[in-house]
């Protein structure tokens, strides 16, 4: 390097710059660095490890809902706890597992494949993480004190309200939704930023990679479909804290607005978990397949559909309710209809694996077991949107099933897939390709096993959410079959647990590309710096990396003494201008522990609401109150101009 | 990685105070606003919901709302545009103390506008826990109510910041794009105010 | 109806799925075992939609595992301007095709709609079933208010006659779902939504709540059970009798007991005193099959460990326990057995 | 890093979970047996708040005062055992007495409330001995009390979900049938 510098071009870093950068960019060291740390990869490093840590917990939820139904008149659980053991499996799995998970892979990746420095508002990004662990803790906490809520992830009132879900137990889980819908407004405004202002130059509409438009996408769902389920909960809770009238039928109220309210964002949450997801499976492809990715146009525009569509399928939630039947018609079609964009998806992504040459490592095995699941779950998906149909089968084992292979298939293996594939850029070490063999076998037999038969019980008058069976209804065997495969899942996670913790310590050094992949996150080392790219790249076309040669331009001109980031323009990428970013601190967490007592003490009184906003405003202030400038730094300030 | 030694893109030149779309920070303003309007769309559109449960709205003997003080701050609310479009305007010319006192008058406003509030729930003339019509109407004004403290908090930290702060030039955007989120504030009410004060006249 | 067979040979998977489907079919609770036309035509959806979607799942994963195959066989990649518009021309092609297919369901799936909608029927006997936490409240509706009764938990309907099931819920959303009949239907506190359905064959058919409603949502259960016109006739006739007061002693005394007891303060004997509406009536509780909301058999026995501890058998259910003298005990048991 | 630093934030943690563990875990209790307090004996009636020896309370009792359950199954059988016919919904009285007062003519304790159900009391007021299970009354008791603010805040019942008599059942659409 030494010997290069004497030969810099004008612009190009020295190491005493890039010495410099780094300092600029690094998050403080020791515990103080760990709570002020705004560094995009930083917070979501953790948010992703809390994200498994609650996957684990619901999962090991799921393993005692198994339990107990294993056989018929199982004494192990009673009601009371049988029915908070599944509203938390369910809720932990969708909210403080599905959703953030997803998000926080994005946080990761986005900045690096679009090539930035750090996310477009880091303080607000550490902010969505510690919002999302209060909401977490605060969940598990009642759960851990008999006050683990108790009326279905779904909390359908009157079940729900005040006179039927007496005590804390639901309140409990109206904030945490409100927690967890906190952390992914912010994580979706955020990216949506950075994804529009914050690519590299030359990153025009069109050379965006396919997961940066999935996560485009599903940033946009987000922030049309929190507001419902924010507004439904609070509606909840005021009419169990306040005694208002939103859903109580005697006084005007209507339980129908609850689950219209609450459908409306919770089918587009599953496209929020599915979405990203189908973003992996198109960027792990073309790396596997060693071959572009065939119809990158028709995947997008099909993501960009579902989207849309999404938002028009609330409704087949609620088929059994009694709406008019012409109504129900439109919604049947949009549910079909959304079935096209995903079969273009999938034909897109056979027909690049038919096209390649296939490597068979890891995480292409998961994608491929992403797609038989995701087949099966979507044939299902389309038998449940149809009106006759779906009245036999709605809150029935064969939903269960549906969900599961939609949830797990489509969601669990390509984030799976995605583990394997970008743990080397995370970490600097492979995860152990044995390991993940038998990782993915026992998961995709595990799955098979314990969710098919399961279409079968629906079939057979098994309904959801039942604590136990008579052996007279001839379900016995198939639960029995269906508690053995969740064995095997639970073996499959443990191997999972054992291939990160091994890999971390003796895995095998990835270098900055192990895989040959196209996308620019692989073009910086392993793990990347906390500046991300020494230069940022210039991009001139889909697979950059691919495309790119030793001496591909660089954007140079940006200053190593100042958190400096490029805005480009939101459709071609152009440099448009020079932003400045944040640097590392505690107001994130200060005014996380606000929202968090706000939200808390609602629970129990409504002065909270007057308390908690009596700590915001202080903690908003430090957060938004300029530092008194060395005159140096003021120079520079005014000459940035 | 040996980057090459010609054709780079230098970005050296390029502004780092910049106005409206080309500012980050304006983008993350409007995502916030789209958040925020999209619930008060769902809360109108709950009441509106709601109010196919009866047969009069507002049911039973409940009276209508008063009109006077709504009206009054509605007026007051969309006068707060105007020192808003001030600080827009100084915001632009660099012109720290219009700023200022434009923040300052745009921030005792505010305050009176919430100070007006109270009255104006009490002008619905009925309770929350009274029926559904209560709970919606408290709901949808309260939800408008929110965005009304962020913005006085708002404004008052930025006369703050201006007057006793180490404002920098790269503030001026910020003090902007607070004038664009008044203007998506004020204009949000509109609907509020005819769906909750006019509405049970109408129908 | 229609049930075209599986063709056995096309494939291992597909014959798996049959022996299974067939298993399905003879559960107690079958959604493809259906006793009445609603019920019919729904299960022919249903074998439409699973043959339909076997067929194009195995299709789909059949090519899949051609690609990798036939990629894994590859020295170089199938790329280029030819390359690409050879693809292009298959994936529109399957496109079109899923297209197509969904059209169909489409179509198949409005016309099922419009003929279960077609069912409905003016003049059908009329059961008003209210849903309560957690049992099921069934009031025989006729114009003529003497031909009224109530019962519980046993609904039985004539063979061949058009039933009208008007839905209520009376605390929270509970569904109504006989699978042999029909789909479900959810009750919703503050509506009142209504089904039709025709039982074609004489049977007991069972049904469960499948909205979740709390601690016992998973032991809701009631049965439907289909007599010949006659028999019905006979049944409902029974039914409009009120209580006759016991003759013999034993039977005076477990009347007393009833009457003197908790029993009284929620349930409904006609002919007595006893006129609570908090839970089931019981003015005919012998004639029933089941107690516990069709969850345990109607015996002696049975009976008498409900009425003592109804707890142990459904946790979470609103029925006190009794502490009842042993010869308390055995008086009501006789007097509820002579409810017939 | 986080590995190493997330045990600290824990045990700063532990203080807090143990304050709300002492509040949660009684006021949240399902109970599915009947472990009535004072199963055996009904407690003897009391009209005054003159009573020789230092007051005994049954801790048990409280298990009810202070449970929102309680409170909450106390409300439907207020409901159920048409209490609510001469108290009125709520309380406000009516051809009975009002309960949503400060006024208690028999004492205010959990133990004479529970003795004025069981016994009766003069001018209109049945006695139930026999007729309700001890958890039942003790319930009632809960919801009784804390209709004049006796039980703490939390139990309180913001209102109520179940459907009132003589609000007609609506179908919203004429034509809202199931097909």
């Amino acid at each position: 390097m030494a010997s290069t510098e004497a030969h810099l071009p004008a612009g190009l870093l020295s190491p005493a710059e890039r010495e410099l950068l780094h300092q600029t960019w690094s998050d403080r060291p020791g515990f103080w660095g760990w709570v002020t740390a705004v560094d995009h990869k930083s917070v979501a490093k953790r948010y992703i490890f809390t994200a498994f840590l609650f996957f684990i917990l619901g999962g090991l939820e799921a393993a005692a809902i198994r339990a107990q139904l294993a056989r018929p008149e199982n004494h192990l659980l009673d009601p009371d706890q049988y029915n908070q053991i599944f509203t938390m499996h369910g809720t932990t799995m969708m909210f403080l597992f599905g959703v953030p998970v997803q998000l926080a892979m994005a946080i990761y990746l986005v900045p690096l494949m679009v090539g930035t420095r750090n996310i477009s508002f880091p303080r607000l990004n550490a902010l969505g993480y510690w919002t999302y662990l209060i909401g977490g803790l605060f969940l598990y906490s009642g759960f851990i004190l008999n006050t683990g809520p108790d009326a279905g992830w779904f909390s359908y009132v009157p079940l729900a309200g005040p006179q039927f879900s007496a005590g804390k137990r639901v309140d409990v889980w109206a904030q945490t939704v409100t927690f967890t819908e906190i952390a992914a407004l912010i994580a979706a405004v955020e990216l949506i930023v950075t994804i529009l202002k914050q690519r590299a130059p030359g990153m025009s509409l069109n050379r965006i990679p396919v997961y940066v438009w999935a996560v485009l996408v599903t940033s946009f769902v987000v922030l049309f479909a929190m507001p419902s389920v924010a507004l439904a909960s609070m509606m909840l809770a005021m009419d169990r804290l306040v005694g208002s009238h939103f859903f109580n039928p005697a006084e005007g109220g209507d339980p129908l607005l609850w689950q219209h309210l609450y459908w409306f964002f919770g089918h587009p949450e599953v496209y929020i978990m599915f979405i990203p997801a189908a973003g992996f499976v198109s960027d792990i492809i073309p790396v596997f397949a060693r071959r572009k990715m065939f119809g990158h146009t028709a995947l997008v525009l099909s993501l960009v559909a579902t989207g849309f569509v999404s938002f028009g399928l609330w409704v087949h939630h609620m088929f059994t309710t009694g709406l008019p039947q012409l109504g129900q018609s439109f919604f049947t079609g949009a549910s079909l209809m959304i079935a096209i964009p995903s079969g273009v998806q999938v034909f897109c992504w056979i027909a690049t694996l038919w096209a390649g040459r296939p490597r068979f490592a890891t995480p292409l095995l998961f994608v491929i077991g992403f797609i038989v699941l995701f087949v099966c779950g979507g044939i299902t998906g389309v038998m449940v949107a149809s009106v006759p149909f779906d009245q036999q089968a709605h809150d029935t084992y064969f939903i269960v099933a549906h969900l599961h292979y939609v949830q797990v298939g489509a969601f669990v293996f390509p984030l799976f897939a995605a583990i394997y594939f970008w743990f080397p850029k995370m970490t600097g070490r492979l995860l152990s390709e044995r390991l993940g063999k038998w990782n993915f076998w026992l998961f995709f037999i595990g799955v098979n096993v314990t969710f098919f038969p399961q279409h079968f019980l629906g079939l057979m008058g098994m309904t959801r959410r039942v604590y136990t069976y008579l052996p007279e209804t001839g379900w016995g065997p198939l639960n029995l079959l269906s508690s053995v495969g969740a064995a095997m899942i639970g073996v499959s996670v443990l191997v999972f647990i054992a291939n990160v913790f091994l890999s971390l310590r003796e895995g095998v050094p990835a270098g900055d590309d192990p895989w040959g992949a196209h996308t620019l996150e692989w073009a910086t080392a392993s793990p990347p710096p906390p500046f991300n790219f020494a230069h940022l790249p210039v991009v001139g076309g889909l697979y950059p990396n691919w495309e790119r040669g030793a001496d591909a331009p660089v954007v140079t001109g940006l200053g190593n003494s100042h958190r400096e980031v490029l805005a480009t323009t939101v459709m071609d990428a152009v440099p448009d201008a020079i932003q400045t970013h944040p640097g590392p601190s505690v107001a994130p967490l200060l005014v996380a522990l606000a929202i968090g007592v706000t939200f808390i003490t609602g629970v129990f009184t409504p002065w909270g609401f007057v308390v908690g906003p009596v700590l915001l405003f202080p903690t908003m202030l430090m957060w938004l109150w300029p530092r008194r400038k060395p005159a140096a730094e003021r120079a520079w300030c005014e000459e940035r101009v | 990685m040996t980057p090459r030694q010609t054709g780079n893109v230098d970005v050296s030149g390029l502004p780092s105070v910049v106005f409206g779309q080309r500012a980050l920070l304006w983008w993350g303003t409007l995502g916030f606003a789209l958040i925020e309007g999209f619930s008060l769309v769902l809360t109108i559109a709950s009441y509106l919901y709601l109010r196919q449960n009866e047969f009069d709205w507002p049911p039973g003997r409940t009276p209508n709302p008063d009109l006077l003080i709504p009206t009054v701050n509605t007026v007051l609310l969309l006068a707060m545009i105007v020192p808003m479009h001030a600080v827009d305007r100084a915001a632009k010319a660099f012109d720290g103390r219009g700023v200022r006192r434009n923040f300052a008058i745009a921030t005792v406003m505010g305050a009176v506008v919430m100070t007006l509030r109270w009255w104006e729930l009490l002008a619905l003339n009925v309770r929350w826990d009274t029926h559904a019509y209560g709970s919606a109407a408290w709901a949808v004004v309260l939800m408008h109510s929110t965005l009304v403290i962020v913005d006085v908090f708002e404004s008052a930290t930025f006369c703050a910041i201006f007057r006793h702060g180490t404002a920098e030039r790269k503030h001026y955007p910020d003090a902007s794009d607070a004038a664009g989120y008044q203007y998506f504030l004020s204009l949000a009410w509109i609907p509020v105010y005819v769906v909750v004060f006019w509405l049970p006249r109408i129908l | 109806m229609t049930r075209p067979p599986p063709r056995p040979g096309r494939a291992p998977a597909l014959l798996a799925l049959a022996a299974l489907a067939s298993a399905c079919a003879h559960s107690d609770m079958s959604a493809v075992d259906p006793a009445g036309p609603q019920a019919g035509r729904i299960a022919g959806m249903t074998w439409y939609l699973t043959i339909v979607g076997t067929v194009v799942f195995i299709i789909t994963i059949g090519f899949l595992l051609y690609a990798l195959w036939r990629g894994n066989r590859r020295v170089e990649s199938y790329a280029g301007e030819g390359a690409e518009r050879h693809i292009r021309r298959w994936v529109i092609g399957a496109t079109a095709v899923t297209t197509a297919i969904l059209l169909v369901t489409l179509v198949y799936d409005f016309a099922t709609g419009r003929a279960l909608a077609r069912f409905a029927e003016p003049d059908a006997l009329t059961i008003r079933v209210t849903g309560h936490q957690w049992w099921w409240q069934a009031q025989y509706i006729d114009p003529d208010p003497s031909k009224r009764f109530e019962t519980a938990n046993e609904i039985h309907v004539p063979v061949g006659r058009r039933v009208r099931i008007e839905v209520r819920a009376a605390d929270v959303i509970h569904s109504f779902w006989v699978p042999n009949l029909h789909g479900k239907v959810d009750l919703i506190p503050g509506y009142t939504n209504t089904t039709y359905f025709r039982a074609d064959r004489a049977g007991i058919y069972h049904g469960r709540c499948a909205e979740f409603c709390g601690y016992q949502h998973a032991r809701m259960d009631f049965l439907v059970i289909a007599d010949p016109p006659a028999r019905f006739a006979g049944w409902y006739r029974d039914q409009l009798r009120s209580s006759v007061p016991p003759a013999d002693s034993v039977r005076q005394v477990g009347e007393q007991v009833f009457m003197g007891t908790r029993c009284a303060m929620c349930h409904a004997i006609r002919g007595t005193e006893a006129g609570s509406r908090v839970g089931p009536d019981l003015t005919h509780l012998a004639s029933r099959g089941t107690i516990a909301s069709a969850t345990l058999p109607n015996t002696r026995g049975h009976l008498a460990g409900w009425v003592l501890d109804p707890q142990s058998q459904k946790p979470g259910v609103y029925m006190p326990p009794n502490q009842l003298k042993p010869d308390e005990l055995h008086a009501l048991l006789s007097y509820l057995q002579s409810l017939k | 890093m986080m590995r190493t630093t997330a045990p600290s934030h824990l045990r700063a943690l532990a203080p807090a979970l143990a304050l709300l563990a002492l509040g949660a875990c009684q006021r949240e209790q399902r109970s599915f047996q009947e472990t009535p307090p004072g199963a055996t004996a009904f407690p003897a009636v009391q009209t005054t708040d003159i009573q020789a020896g230092p007051k005994t309370v049954d801790p048990a009792v409280n298990t009810y005062q202070e449970n929102r359950v309680a409170v909450s199954q106390g409300q439907t059988w207020y409901t159920s055992f048409n209490c609510a016919g001469c108290h009125a919904p709520g309380g406000g009285g009516g051809m009975g007495v009002p309960l949503n007062d400060a006024e208690w003519i028999y004492g205010s304790d959990p133990e004479n409330v529970f003795a004025t159900i069981v016994e009766g009391r003069p001018n209109g007021m049945p006695s139930f001995r026999g007729r309700l299970s001890n958890t039942q009354i003790w319930q009632l008791v809960a919801y009784v009390r804390s209709m004049s603010g006796l039980t703490p805040k939390d139990t309180w019942s913001p209102r109520s979900d179940h459907m009132q008599e003589g609000r007609p059942n609506r179908t919203a659409q004429p034509q809202r049938q199931l097909p």
